[in-house]
């Protein structure tokens, strides 16, 4: 069942056949990942030829709405090794489960409370707790980054105390690639609520939240695979049981009156209104193909081709990378900055040479602001991903430079 | 299908009226709704012991409710409370597949091809749970 | 361009071909459109042939995203008769939409302020404002229902005073079909922000919200024949640009730091990450084909078979319909109630004939209450519903209760 | 494409450094960012009665942003300056796809084809725009 990574794998990847005559060498995945065929197919065919309202209806079609709805929520929890199906929320994505956790504890807050994020976070991990820390009175901490892009964690070490009442830290880096230790955390922060963003950890295979120890887990649909307009936000069981609900709407209630309203349950309390039915079914049915797969080998195939790409780039004068020397607790993500050439205008030259990588600051300004620099370009890789590709970057970027410095 | 559903021993069970009513001065008591449709369950008990002595159900739902509602009152009073409290947990795994019917179900076999009306059925069994976790601090 | 209303129709859904040969008479419009070619075509045209992150790349497949997501902004400003496109702010659905203005004018409330909304309202628009209210101790009210079913107009004027700092009403009932009279709730609370949720009026042709005089005004694509997973939020331009942001994430920021993030302008403000891309293209393109439409046939059309509907449930011994009398100021949405038969077995036994219609409270127990209802079923007309479709249900519905009661 | 992106005369311009640096005590003065990318104007002005006297900037950005910003202290300095807070209106009109460049942007006519490129030659112009309004109230 599992084919082998790299170019073999694209006759699952139905963008490359639409590209196909034209370069293209896409280094793009840590922005969005392509869509598996498995995925498009659920999306088309529930849109067009099985579409019902879930959750609601007792005829035929909306009878089996609701039950793929279901066994997506079985095969998300699978993916994600949650305890049950009941821990599973499904969300637009990685920043709307973000902000379920984030607003959801925000009535437990306590003037002077610390929330302890990072350098190294998306915005998506960064403003939501801004947003609620600011009304409570609570302080938003950053974990430092090391110079190579990791979380500082004997710093880490340092900042706990009693009031450190949330953790909320990437799984991995999508500037540097870092894999952050999940557990050390968790050993230095036993006390805190640990909230991990996993969007770009997702796309490299299963997980297993409960051995991870965290409390809550993010991801986003599109970046592993799936369509876009998805993403699941997992909690463990008590700490969903006690997280009051975010969103008001329909589906999350129990009893809706003007003198009061009580709520539904996890994981129906964070689903308010029609959700993202195609999207979900998509992402689930991404996610269990991606199960299929032979993980030791798409892991061993991403660190020969970043290996290469590292290589590859330290050759080239005036090009430094932002991130971990080698591959270890690191995935195939590298930021590079290149001198006197503006990340932008990098990636429109080798855009037009069907090299996609993206410039820009990645949504992570505080971590620019620790490597001192204003954007810098990235390439990403995915399963599908070849040396190719990795040598369309290399071969392209001394020309780019020639051109632009 | 749904002439499966709805096959006479059903509907004779939903209409029966078993143990409709309230009782006065439970032991326990409690209300289960199903969110989807506003249908709500209200279930009183009286206790002997650990054993469940009377029981009664206050019903607006659907014939499965009504049915499910109407098997409680015929089979629970009588029984051990603790086996009587997990009878919610053995309908949702029944329904989900797993296992024999809870006594007075059978009836309600097709209902199990049909997973929007599961909660129907469940609905009567968690109130009764509920009914009897009340009632456990006055045991 | 238009097509005849009715069967001729058909043949731009693709669910009526996927479910030929069984019998099928999709009467839940009100829950969930079915999608038409277009807008799945430009779904799965993204998903699997130009799939990019928007806002970000400069390479071309990024570029191209950004210009199709642009242009979708302003395929839905034309759609909603909006002033600009930057008053469309993509959301996932009406439900979101609703919470980010509630939520987003939480700040403004003071204690006894007073938030008005309505007996009619889906879950949608009342559980945000009470989620709103409570902690500001703002009160919300309700406009009570008349006995057909609708606003209650005179008793709005008699409750607003100089406290109701907010108005958010129904564009169209999803229970009774009644259209409410947005003008005149304008002119009776010129003061208050008007928000207006008309999840149940987009499908029904094109707006002009700024004549309407609303503030805001939500939608669902999936109502309107878009795929699942995206909506709109329209706010009139100094209304949105005094709103603060409600979820945080990537996209919506201006700068971001651990010392204070500044936020992007309207729409971008609140579209906190990666939005649902694919769902909002589709969107769009639903939005483009309505509007080429003749809504002048499309509407005779819906009110030729909302009579037939009427007509006929009121010759049916036992069935109440709760509701408008006729078809002035309202759309083809019929609940009705069927003497000692409970809507879920009606809806039921109808299902396997192949008449699909929603039977619950339809996410409006107030209304429900009102009525005096546990539970009722629901028929909704849609521009491809025909008099078989209606006919199968009338014949129907005598059998099913014969049966049942 | 890039290539007639990149042509020489807006290579040229970007690396020019025309006005570049920060004036003293300027009547007015603005940043604007492209959220995009964290890219950065800030334009000083220095004010003559309704006029643009001097004008310097400080840019990070790329080299479309830079050439820009170079262009502004080009043309800027002399303008009346309502006219000159048109630009930034004008700018992205033109970029849009309607009426002329104005002065100087001539060798930026292919940046119009690259959608997700449009901020990177306007943040130049909104900040002489904000700049300005600022040293309205002092002028
Ligand atoms: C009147 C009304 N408002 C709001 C909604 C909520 O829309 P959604 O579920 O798409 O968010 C619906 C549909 O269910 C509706 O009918
Ligand atoms: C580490 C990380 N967190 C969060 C996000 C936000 O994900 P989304 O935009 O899908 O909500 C991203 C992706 O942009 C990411 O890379």
């Amino acid at each position: 069942m599992s084919l082998a990574p790299g170019r073999p794998l694209r006759a699952r990847f139905p963008i490359f056949a639409a590209m196909s005559g034209q370069p293209f060498h896409y280094l793009d995945n840590g922005a969005t990942g392509q869509i598996v065929d498995v995925a498009a197919d659920a999306l088309l065919g529930f849109e067009t030829r099985s579409r019902a309202n879930v959750k609601r209806g007792v005829y035929g079609l909306a009878d089996a709405a609701t039950v793929a709805f279901d066994k997506a929520r079985a095969s998300m929890a699978a993916f994600l090794g949650a305890g049950s199906s009941e821990e599973i929320v499904f969300t637009s994505g990685t920043t709307m489960a973000l902000n379920i956790v984030a607003h959801g504890l925000a009535g437990e807050l306590r003037p002077g409370d610390r929330i302890v994020s990072s350098v190294l976070e998306h915005h998506s991990n960064i403003v939501p707790w801004q947003l609620v820390a600011g009304p409570a009175g609570a302080v938003v901490r950053a974990i430092p980054a090391t110079g190579e892009g990791r979380l500082d964690l004997d710093a880490l070490a340092a900042m706990v105390d009693e009031r450190t009442r949330i953790v909320s830290v990437t799984h991995v880096s999508n500037v540097t690639g870092a894999v952050s230790d999940i557990a050390r955390i968790r050993a230095l922060a036993p006390d805190a609520i640990l909230v991990v963003d996993g969007a770009q950890r997702a796309p490299h295979g299963p997980l297993d939240v409960q051995a991870m120890g965290c409390d809550f887990y993010a991801l986003s649909s599109h970046k592993m695979f799936g369509p876009t307009g998805a993403g699941v936000l997992w909690g463990r069981g008590e700490r969903l049981d006690a997280l009051p609900p975010f969103l008001g709407g329909g589906e999350m209630i129990r009893r809706v009156s003007f003198d009061g309203t009580s709520y539904a349950r996890p994981p129906h309390r964070f689903e308010a209104g029609t959700p993202p039915i195609g999207p979900v079914l998509g992402m689930a049915a991404a996610a269990r193909w991606l199960m299929q797969q032979d993980w030791s080998a798409w892991a061993a195939h991403e660190k020969r081709l970043g290996e290469r790409l590292l290589n590859g780039l330290a050759a080239i004068d005036g090009v430094r990378v932002h991130g971990p020397q080698g591959l270890q607790e690191r995935l195939g993500i590298v930021a590079f900055e290149v001198d006197g050439v503006h990340a932008h205008d990098v990636c429109q030259m080798l855009g037009d040479r069907g090299v996609c990588l993206r410039g820009g600051h990645h949504c992570a300004q505080p971590l620019m602001e620790r490597f001192d620099v204003a954007a810098t370009a990235r390439a990403s890789l995915a399963p599908y991903s070849d040396a190719d590709d990795v040598d369309a970057l290399l071969q392209g970027l001394p020309e780019v430079i020639g051109r632009l410095r | 299908m749904s002439e499966d559903l709805y096959q006479e021993a059903l509907v004779a069970m939903a209409k029966s009226g078993i143990g409709a009513g309230r009782l006065e001065a439970p032991d326990g008591t409690a209300t289960a709704d199903n969110p989807l449709c506003g249908d709500r369950v209200t279930v009183d008990v009286r206790m002997d012991g650990g054993r469940v002595r009377e029981l009664a159900h206050k019903t607006r739902g659907c014939l499965l409710t009504q049915a499910a509602a109407a098997c409680v009152a015929d089979h629970v009073p009588g029984m051990d409370a603790d086996d009587a409290a997990s009878l919610a947990e053995a309908v949702r795994r029944w329904l989900a597949g797993e296992g024999d019917p809870p006594a007075g179900l059978e009836i309600m076999e097709p209902v199990r091809a049909v997973r929007s009306r599961h909660e129907c059925v469940l609905i009567a069994y968690e109130a009764l749970r509920d009914a009897l976790g009340n009632a456990g601090t006055s045991r």
